[in-house]
């Protein structure tokens, strides 16, 4: 029973789990219940992982009501795959999250911070999951609620206006998202995805079609932080608390990509892009968006800022993939994914184990700080050797893929952006190590002891992955491949 | 045709209202101008033959949206918005192009009303023929919300418990806890 | 506004109206526009009358914040929890037919269940988020 | 040329509403008129997703004896799910504008930001 019901239950859960842990007394058993529920995710994600991991698709009608009429989850090797992720990176994000919560949160909110935190892992588990794009706005925004809460709840009085302008940006991008649904919805009558693409290929031509992927497209990428609608994201990141930026960075733009993979190719289709030369666009874009991001993060002088630039010029990479719209092009796209979950989510548990420490993440405090606490400096020194895309990480692998997308097409520009970019993260990251290294701290400043244990094994399991997943692709691209192939993507071709 | 009239005199008092909001800047004002749009859509709802979204536009928009934007007027006590220092172009240009990909989408939509269109031929005649041996409910809508989407509904239902619980730790009164105000880069 | 007779005699006598109307349009949505959600608003409406008039401690002295947060998860908890008693007699997330015998009796009361659970929640979020924007350690 | 302004001409008055709320939105000002900027913007979403659900001479979709013409119940009930996500959004961004006054004892943008940038 629960085999057939798994894909269901992997959202269901944590949303019981939710309402429960906001009735719980504060102090540590919210956290230990949240703890053993986004475990239990994590377990119920592989084994869905291995259910479609052959190429096979699962189907379960919500309600007993058949698709169109009702509601769908339709599971493949994708939907799976990011499912596997975003509880991957929650399962990992708790136990770093005990020691930084008690810090940076207030005892007697800890019941209602980790419900809130419950919140958006279902929000983006449904997202992952659902095979109905209506359904797929609501548990956007249900992620979308809990994340500015989440964000808000950071020390500084800035936290709020970065949760404030993110809540503004992020309302815009749904309410285009609703706008393109509504516009699709009225030429195809339908909201079932695997509807709208067969009633929707006669159609392809239709301006209103065209007007409503439009729309989508922008709102997600205002949920993406795709270059030049990414102003939200720096500061969201900076001041929210460390847990919060570790989960958020490594998942819910993530999760935005898998959305606009899914709407782009399967609601609509390759040939709609070639009909219409999107895929220009999104090369464009994601070449402007990694050219600029990461001179960005070359002048920030804070830790997590960098960080943050970095992920939206990551993200570009990922969009830039998806210009190629070929099968290596959006296989690199979706191994980056996972990839870049992997090294942000191990990079900002650095940095929070700094802000642990010292209480800021400024250079100008931080100085020398890697010789006092050399284990977390040596995981940023490795997973950005992943960022970078050193042979032997993680992130070598995908930006493999990258350019082997860009030789294939011949895009001889595009390929001189992916390399540029890279130069430029190794200046970046060279940044970085030189300011936690290299620079002497001023000697005022207190002896600082390493961080706690509880922060560095699951920053150091991250690290492990990122070079594990360096040797090992064949899970990772493996997946890729099958979830390419079922969104219906086909090998590059003059 | 009564329904067309009053189809668009509704419509030109939205467009008098949303306009009235851009340019006043004492904020009550504006709340009760918001107040007023929302219960004026929720007429358009009714003369749309959706009861269900007039009701709760109603109790929602002109209700609690509403209270909410007062009581936090109450709380800031600011009450005029301030004159911008400068005129920013972006958000005109913006606007402008929105609402021209908007016009140009809508040259492809079926007319309004009309009963051939895909959203009124798929799909929705299964809901109107069998929700009552379905279900047993008379109004489709609700044999919808309730039960062919419930799912989305229980989604629904988890986003104001999300908002109630964000709300709580936000401004909870006993929760409440006092800020850093230092140095904030 | 506690001194004005007339406010405090009408309020009175408005309360249970309110809330009786609260009521009609809960169990009333299967037939006529209404249901939960609009259920929840007009019965939180009707606490809201009374704590305008008589004060917020007249109101937080019966439905003190800790009962509403109690509430509030419980909605949802009722909502899902449906959902779970489907799965567990075999059919389903969410599928009434397999409350009863009948489909349509299932159906009936599987709706009747979860607009109950909406009912709960919207009311007891919207009394929280009144709660909170009416405290006054928020204005200072 | 008649037909098309006859059967759009509701379309756009509602894009010309939702362009109304978008400005109000996203030109720097207040953080109160934003909400309620973005409450007109997604009101007018509404209004356009109502209109795709109306059929002419329909009625409410409440299946009655001597009716056989109903508007499409699909869009109300997104709508009703809509509306909700717009409250709940609506009540969180006014519960920050207040801690947001708390913290920096103002609540005009541009005011915000001259204080973030001086410290």
């Amino acid at each position: 029973m629960i085999e057939q019901n798994l894909c269901l239950l992997l959202v269901v859960i944590p949303l019981i789990a939710a309402p429960v842990t906001a009735m719980l007394p504060a102090g540590r058993s919210p956290w230990l219940f949240t703890l053993v529920i986004t475990w239990l995710c994590f377990a119920m994600s592989i084994w869905q992982l291995t259910m479609v991991l052959d190429g096979s698709t699962i189907s379960y009608e919500l309600g007993g009501w058949a698709p169109p009429w009702g509601i769908e989850y339709h599971i493949d090797a994708l939907n799976a795959f990011v499912a596997l992720i975003v509880s991957g990176i929650a399962a990992i994000t708790l136990p770093y999250a005990l020691r930084t919560v008690e810090r940076e949160i207030q005892l007697q909110e800890t019941s209602l911070f980790y419900a809130v935190f419950l919140l958006c892992l279902v929000g983006l588990l449904g997202i992952a999951q659902t095979g109905d794009v209506f359904n797929l706005f609501v548990f956007l925004e249900i992620s979308s609620l809990s994340s500015y809460v989440l964000i808000a709840m950071g020390k500084r009085r800035r936290a709020l206006t970065a949760a404030y302008q993110y809540l503004i940006m992020g309302s815009i991008g749904a309410t285009f998202l609703l706008i393109g649904i509504g516009l699709i919805y009225a030429e195809t009558g339908t909201l079932n995805m695997q509807d709208l693409h067969q009633r929707l290929q006669p159609i392809l031509e239709h301006r209103t079609v065209h007007t409503g992927f439009v729309f989508m497209v922008v709102g997600i990428a205002l949920k993406l932080a795709l270059f030049p609608l990414h102003l939200w994201l720096p500061n969201a990141y900076k001041y929210s608390p460390s847990a919060i930026s570790v989960f958020l960075s490594a998942t819910a733009t993530k999760v935005a990509v898998y959305i606009m993979l899914r709407i782009v190719f399967t609601v609509f289709s390759t040939s709609f892009l070639r009909i219409t030369h999107t895929e220009f666009i999104f090369l464009i874009l994601g070449a402007f968006g990694v050219v600029f991001a990461s001179i960005a993060a070359i002048v920030q002088y804070d830790l997590k800022r960098i960080l943050a630039y970095s992920s939206i010029a990551q993200i570009s990479y990922m969009v830039l993939g998806m210009g190629f719209a070929s099968t290596l092009g959006i296989t690199a796209t979706v191994v980056h994914v996972f990839n870049h979950a992997l090294m942000k989510g191990a990079l900002f548990m650095a940095a929070g184990a700094i802000v642990y420490r010292v209480g800021s993440s400024r250079f100008e405090n931080i100085y020398g700080i890697g010789r006092q606490m050399p284990w977390t400096f040596a995981a940023i020194f490795v997973s950005g050797l992943s960022l970078i895309g050193i042979p032997g990480t993680a992130g070598f692998i995908s930006k493999w893929y990258f350019m082997l997308a860009a030789l294939e097409q011949q895009a001889w520009l595009i390929a001189l952006v992916i390399l540029l970019g890279s130069l430029l993260s190794v200046v970046y990251m060279w940044k970085i190590f030189e300011a936690l290294f290299f620079r002497r701290s001023a000697c005022t400043a207190a002896p600082v002891a390493e961080a706690p244990l509880s922060l560095l094994v699951p920053m150091w399991i991250l690290v492990l992955a990122n070079i594990y997943f360096g040797i090992n692709t064949e899970l990772t691209v493996g997946v890729a491949e099958t979830a390419v192939r079922l969104l219906g993507v086909t090998a590059y071709h003059e | 045709m009564l329904d067309t009239f009053i189809d668009i005199t509704l419509l030109a008092f939205l467009t008098t209202t949303a306009i009235a909001i851009i340019k006043v800047r004492n904020l009550f004002v504006v709340i009760m101008l918001f107040s007023i749009f929302s219960l004026h859509s929720a007429g358009l709802f009714v003369v749309m033959d959706a009861a269900d979204v007039a009701f709760t536009e109603a109790a929602v928009g002109a209700g609690i949206s509403t209270v909410l934007m007062l009581a936090t007027l109450a709380l800031t006590k600011d009450h005029d918005e301030k004159r911008p220092t400068h005129h920013a172009r972006l958000p005109l240009l913006v606007v402008l192009i929105t609402g021209a990909a908007l016009v140009y989408g809508t040259y492809d939509i079926p007319s309004f009303g009309d009963p051939h269109s895909p959203a009124q031929e798929h799909v929705k005649p299964y809901y109107i023929e069998h929700s009552m041996e379905d279900t047993g409910v008379a109004n489709t809508v609700t044999a919808v919300l309730a039960s062919y989407r419930g799912y989305d509904t229980l989604g629904e239902v988890t986003v104001i418990f999300t908002a109630g619980i964000g709300v709580m730790l936000l401004i909870g009164g006993r929760l409440t806890r006092k800020r850093n105000k230092e140095d904030d880069r | 506004m506690k001194h004005n007779l007339v406010l405090r005699f009408i309020t009175k006598y408005l309360f249970p109206v309110i809330a009786l109307f609260a009521l009609y349009v809960q169990f009333h949505g299967d037939y006529g526009p209404g249901g939960g959600f609009q259920a929840g608003v007009i019965l939180s409406v009707a606490f809201i009358l009374y704590a305008m008039v008589f004060g917020m401690e007249t109101i937080e002295q019966v439905l003190p914040l800790r009962v509403l947060r109690i509430l509030a998860s419980t909605g949802v908890l009722i909502y899902s929890g449906t959902g779970i008693i489907t799965l567990l007699m075999g059919g389903n997330f969410l599928d009434y037919d397999i409350l009863s015998l009948r489909p349509i009796q299932g159906q009936h009361i599987g709706i009747m269940v979860i607009e109950l659970g909406v009912g709960i929640t919207v009311s007891a979020v919207m009394l929280i988020i009144f709660y909170a924007f009416s405290d006054r350690r928020n204005h200072d | 040329m008649i037909d098309i302004i006859i059967g759009h001409y509701n379309y756009w008055i509602v894009i010309l509403l939702m362009m109304a709320g978008f400005y109000t939105v996203i030109n720097r000002g207040n953080l109160i008129k934003k909400i309620a900027g973005l409450n007109i913007f997604q009101t007018s979403v509404f209004l356009l997703y109502i209109s795709i659900g109306y059929v002419n001479e329909g009625t409410t979709p409440i299946i009655a004896e001597g009716f056989t013409r109903y508007a499409n119940p699909l869009p109300h009930v997104l709508i009703l799910t809509a509306i909700v996500v717009g409250v709940s959004t609506t009540a969180l961004g006014l519960a920050l504008v207040v801690r947001i006054k708390k913290a920096y004892g103002t609540i005009e943008e541009d005011e915000i930001h001259d204080k973030d940038m001086s410290l």
